[in-house]
């Protein structure tokens, strides 16, 4: 009987051990805006769109899921506020148009900076 | 309080003037003391919690995230507060008071410094239970009055919980108070004074840890934080308010985990005595009153000292066990510290007659 | 003492509540602080999952697939690529099969430590949320550098895996499920044998053999109740045969067990993992990690039933496939949908702080209910 | 008199950038990296935000974090006007800023969560990276520093 | 491992209810590999035409033939019955020892343009095996009795079908629309659901 008394009092002691270990181990937050973490290429970040060499095949409009954020008219438009960075139109694209940037700071003010739109001639 | 007193004395106003004078003056100046000390320890809660999760606490404000709680305060005092329309709005708007206005006479009743100028009675210890349970008749009224399902619960849940963990309390209180001979914390202190190992905690050891689970409970701190549990009463009985009055339940709520640890401290660790018997201020004895200031000043610094250990353990606590079941807690009142604090009152009564023998 | 007649409180803990993992809102009739009956109302996450499948093509639905339980994507895309896998009778090689595993594994891991720390936090421990998101950080990390994305990771496609596993991503592997046995040993000390906690959990929640077969709940839960039925056992898919593990089973049915299993499961994946990247690492040369199958023409028909034993319990994508580039209808049966049927049952009688537990130890994320 | 006003002004300023106290309002995917912000590796503590407050009395950060569907819409308006009045509001995720991928093709998703409430800063990508959603709290402490501090000292 | 019994998995219940074997799994019939009389008939694989890439099913794209989806993969067993008698068919699979169903994976509701439906997914674990049984309800009465007091899963199961497909459940205890908002008109996922521009 006794150590059903005292067995739980070690648990609650050992407890704050373990709170006390972990708080002499170094804090591993990452500084966010002053040390940046390097992506990798393979990072889905922007999606950029290089003119020379796309063959406006259309392609990638039809292979993106969310249905319509390349918009391929008189002009190229990619509405980043609707693209889910899945990388299906990069992956798939003929002629390697569109290539992945590693750049994730994409919040604005307006909803009009985030549509991408350039003309094609 | 006194002092103040004196130096109006010189200018002759009539004495009832002097008499109220002296009190508003004390309560002003106690209540910058309380709010300062809180901001303090909310941004210490911030920064400790942080360390044991191994992440960095506020920052960006001030140097390394100092003035922090004045930021956050001071939003609050901006904020617009809502009167929510279906609560009734005396009892909404008085609450917040009730609850915040006992925690400073609180203060007034603990002896910070041997010679300090707070309300001198015979039975201060007892005094300070007594104001202790105002703010359970807050607590009610704010959870009852905003109408919202959580907050009356939260409101029930929190006074059932200070009420049942006053009784063993007021015990463990009689014990030390039997073991000491005087009601007045002035003397229970001077009882202890000499080096640390006639402080009360040693004799009372079983004392100080019932004392220390009921005042867990009353401050309403993480193995039994009911009221304003995240997880189930979305925000307890501090639900429906905003802006100023929310501030000033958030600061009685942590003043009054301050004022509870230096009662501890003055109960069982020897409020200002320095544990190691004399005071450096000793050395000096210059004789140009300049020696008074200076020991009053040290006292102070050793019963703060013993404050913030306690309210380190406090906070370690928080950070590393998950919350009682409630009705596991009142069970733990009522059937476990209550018997617990009448064996505690026999082991004193014995160790007294013991100590009267040799 | 005849029992005091309070009236009902009716309660709602709604859908914007911390401890509601997602949105839910659960009517609760409280008699003074007992619950008497709990009624779940569900569908504030509905997205319609199953009518974009008919809409889109599937190569445009593969990313969409993630997002039905987001914190097992793997998961999600096995069972869809496999399904159509089945239809065209596809095989895929020997080291994408490995990389399926190690990939589903350490998912599985991630998911469990993110319902541990959420756990915790229902009960009132915040400081094990931290050290759970610690490691499942490195995890994430690990995902991040293979797939590109850290939680919707678009990696599997029709007959293998997008990318092939190099040397430092193995090596990250390798390093983090050493290091996650010390960290898991911390965490077990913590919180495994706590008075507090054990008071909190033991025999609440009893979940009994006939209701888990009534409801057809799957996973940790049926195990905590005693039946041992796992689907990697059952029917080894992927490469389950020759890897040893065992599945952890315990017989007293209530919150605690089923947080014992899910400890136990922790330590299986990462024994899992680590057999996995041993092979691995022996053959790094063999470079055959898909099947030319052309994706974009892909046309299957007939019906599929692809199962997988995700981290909540037992994943089914039924595929309707008529031949055409569109599929015509798919099904996704969903753990969590059958887990949120039983709140009721076995929730009659506890105080409201125990629904929560029990609530949490169900371990319910909304998407899934709600697709 | 003029020094007063602009230094309580700035005062007010600085006091409502470091301390925006977000509400736990977590639907989908976003949410958990909603809550992976709040965790030790990238501390949203740092800004002063770790309080996640629960009632929507006390928050005045709303982070529209997931999917909203219409069944939850009106909820959403509700815990919106219980706001006490300095509040924002950051649509996180590509589903709250423009319905995402759900645009097109489903039927319950409501098509950007602007067409509900006012929204401050948008943040694409799905779901953002808790670095983004850093960044974004930065964007949004810039631009209430510009802007007039509106509220009740117009 | 318990012994698969002979062939035919279903012979006292093909004489009870009149039902059609439509997939028989073939690890039971390759005795020697020739193929008995319920495999042959059951190889009428229908193609179907349509053009894929419009975005929405428009309601003129009419149909050349309809689907027999019956091909299925892994091989499990799948039976077509009628809708009359669905109850006694899962009771008698649930409770008779010899079959021993008594787990209803799950009910998969599908609308092929002539009619609707159901598949129910059972699964016994003491003989390991699976099978689907597929009931017909055409769209004028759609209705269906319930099965939710032999297989209690299926409560939510019925209600999420009459929200999304419209078909009523005879004395299903509370039938209420649970993913959409009570007041929502039309059930999605029928084919002639066209997604409008809400916004």
């Amino acid at each position: 009987m006794i150590n059903s008394f005292f067995n739980p009092v070690k648990e609650l002691f050992r407890g704050l051990y373990i709170t006390a270990k972990n708080s002499l181990k170094d804090n591993v937050t990452l500084l966010y805006p002053e040390k940046k973490k390097n992506m990798n290429k393979f990072f889905r970040g922007k999606i950029q769109y290089i003119k020379e060499n796309c063959i406006k095949c259309k392609l990638c409009q039809r292979v993106c899921p969310s249905k319509n954020t390349i918009q391929i008219d008189k002009y190229y438009s990619i509405n980043y506020a609707q693209c889910i960075f899945c990388g299906n139109c990069v992956e798939y694209c003929p002629r390697q148009a569109l290539i992945l940037t590693p750049n994730y700071e994409l919040a604005s003010e307006n909803k009009n900076d985030l549509i991408f739109k350039e003309e094609l001639i | 309080m006194y002092l103040f007193q004196e130096i109006l004395l010189k200018y002759n106003f009539s004495d009832w003037f002097i008499f109220i004078a002296g009190l508003v003056f004390y309560f002003i100046l106690i209540t910058i003391f309380i709010i300062i000390t809180v901001l303090i320890l909310v941004l210490f809660e911030r920064k400790y919690l942080a360390m044991f999760t191994r992440r960095i606490g506020p920052n960006r404000t001030g140097i390394r995230g100092c003035l922090q709680t004045i930021a956050d305060s001071f939003k609050l005092l901006f904020k617009e507060n809502i009167k929510p329309a279906n609560a009734e709005q005396f009892l909404y708007f008085i609450s917040p008071l009730i609850v915040f206005i006992p925690v400073i006479l609180l203060w007034l009743i603990i002896p910070f410094t041997s010679e300090s100028a707070n309300y001198q009675s015979q039975i201060s210890s007892f005094l300070f239970l007594a104001v202790l349970s105002i703010p359970v008749f807050g607590v009610l009224t704010a959870g009852c009055s905003s109408m919202s399902k959580y907050s009356i619960l939260g409101g029930i849940r929190s006074c059932i919980q200070i009420i049942s963990s006053e009784i063993p309390v007021s015990l463990v209180l009689v014990s030390v108070v039997i073991f000491t001979g005087t009601l007045d914390l002035n003397n229970i202190i001077n009882f202890q004074s000499g080096i640390f190992l006639n402080w009360n905690i040693f004799p009372n050891i079983l004392g100080f840890v019932i004392f220390f689970i009921c005042s867990l409970i009353m401050m309403n701190r993480t193995p039994f934080d009911f009221p304003e549990s995240e997880s189930e009463l979305v925000a307890g009985y501090h639900c429906e308010y905003s802006g100023m009055k929310f501030a000033m339940l958030f600061l009685a709520e942590y003043a009054l985990t301050f004022v509870i640890c230096t009662y501890m401290t003055a109960l069982f660790m020897g409020g200002y005595n320095s544990p190691v018997g004399f005071y450096l201020a000793d050395l000096f004895n210059l004789n140009n009153g300049f020696d008074y200031i200076l020991k009053n000043i040290e006292q102070l610094f050793w019963i703060s000292i013993k404050t913030f250990l306690l309210i380190m353990l406090i906070m370690w606590i928080r950070a590393s066990y998950p919350r009682f079941r409630f009705d596991k807690t009142l069970e733990l009142c009522w059937y476990i510290l209550i018997p617990l604090a009448v064996f505690n009152l026999c082991v004193e009564i014995f160790i007294k007659y013991l100590r009267g023998i040799l | 003492m005849e029992k005091i007649l309070t009236d009902r409180m009716r309660i709602n803990i709604g859908p914007q509540h911390p401890s509601t993992h997602g949105v839910m809102r659960m009517i609760v009739d409280l008699d003074g602080e007992t619950v008497e009956n709990v009624e779940t109302v569900i569908g504030y996450l509905h997205r319609g999952m199953e009518k974009m499948a008919e809409t889109s093509t599937y190569i445009q639905y593969l990313p969409i697939v993630d997002r039905i339980d987001y914190l097992s994507g793997f998961f999600c895309s096995y069972a869809y690529v496999n399904g159509i896998e089945l239809l065209m009778d596809i095989e895929i090689s020997e080291k994408s099969k490995y990389i399926r595993t190690i990939t589903m594994e350490l998912n599985r891991m991630a998911s469990h430590l993110l319902w541990l720390g959420c756990f915790m936090m229902d009960l009132g421990a915040s400081s094990p949320f931290f050290y759970t998101f610690i490691e499942r950080e490195k995890i994430l990390d690990i995902f991040e550098n293979l797939t590109g994305n850290r939680m919707m990771y678009n990696y599997y496609t029709f007959g293998g895996v997008k990318r092939d596993i190099d040397k430092e991503n193995l090596y990250a592997i390798k390093k983090f499920s050493d290091e996650f046995v010390f960290a898991l040993k911390d965490l077990e000390e913590l919180i495994n044998y706590n008075p507090i906690f054990i008071s909190r959990t033991k025999n609440l929640g009893i979940l009994e053999k006939e209701c888990a077969y009534a409801y057809s709940i799957t996973g940790v839960n049926l195990r905590a109740s005693g039946i041992k039925k796992d689907l990697r056992k059952d029917k080894p898919y992927l490469i389950y045969e020759n890897i040893e593990f065992n599945v952890p089973i315990s017989e007293n049915k209530d919150v605690q067990a089923r947080y014992i299993l899910r400890i136990k499961e922790l330590k299986e994946s990462n024994k899992i993992v680590q057999q996995c990247i041993d092979w691995l690492l022996t053959n790094l040369n063999n470079k055959n990690i898909i099947t030319d199958v052309k994706p974009l023409t892909l046309k299957p028909e007939g019906i599929a039933i692809s199962e997988v034993e995700s981290s909540r319990g037992l994943m089914q994508c039924i595929i309707y496939a008529d031949g055409t580039l569109n599929p015509y209808r798919i099904k996704w049966r969903t753990p969590s949908f059958y887990n949120v049927q039983i709140i009721n049952e076995i929730s009659k009688g506890y105080l409201l702080s125990d629904l929560i537990a029990i609530f949490g130890s169900l371990d319910i994320i909304m998407p899934e209910v709600d697709r | 008199m003029k020094i007063i006003m602009s230094s309580i002004e700035k005062l007010y300023k600085w006091s409502r950038l470091n301390s925006l106290w977000p509400l736990t309002y977590a639907t989908s995917c976003c949410g958990i990296e909603m809550m992976s912000v709040s965790a030790s590796n990238y501390d949203i503590a740092r800004f002063g935000s770790e309080v996640f407050r629960g009632s929507p009395r006390q928050a005045d950060l709303l982070i529209v974090a997931g999917t909203l569907t219409l069944k939850m819409s009106p909820i959403l308006l509700r815990l919106y006007e219980q706001m006490a009045e300095p509040k924002y509001v950051i649509a996180m995720g590509a589903c709250a800023c423009s319905g995402g991928m759900y645009r097109n093709s489903s039927y319950s998703v409501v098509k950007g969560v602007d067409t509900i409430i006012p929204v401050d800063i948008y943040l694409p990508m799905c779901p953002p990276k808790p670095e983004s959603l850093i960044d974004a709290l930065i964007k949004l402490r810039k631009k209430l520093n510009d802007k007039n501090p509106g509220g009740r000292f117009v | 491992m318990i012994k698969i019994r002979e062939v035919d998995l279903f012979e006292n219940l093909k004489r009870k209810f009149d039902i059609r074997i439509e997939n028989c799994p073939r690890m039971f019939l390759d005795k020697g590999n020739e193929l008995n009389s319920v495999q042959k008939d059951m190889k009428c694989i229908v193609k179907r035409e349509y053009s894929a890439f419009d975005e929405h099913l428009t309601d003129d794209t009419e149909l050349k033939c309809d689907t027999e989806l019956n091909h299925i993969k892994p091989d499990i067993y799948l039976l077509r019955v009628k809708k009359e008698d669905i109850r006694q068919i899962l009771r008698y699979l649930k409770n008779s020892e010899e079959y021993f169903f008594e787990r209803l994976d799950c009910m998969v509701c599908c609308d092929r343009k002539k009619d609707l439906e159901i598949m129910y997914l059972l699964q016994s674990d003491k003989y390991n095996v699976k099978c689907g049984i597929r009931v017909e309800i055409d769209k004028k009465e759609n209705q269906i009795a319930t099965v939710s007091d032999i297989f209690s899963n299926a409560n939510l199961e019925e209600r999420e079908i009459y929200d999304l497909f419209g078909i009523k459940f005879i004395n299903h205890p509370d039938l209420k629309r649970i993913f959409m908002p009570e007041d929502f008109v039309g059930h999605p996922l029928r084919k002639d659901f066209i997604i409008q521009r809400l916004n």
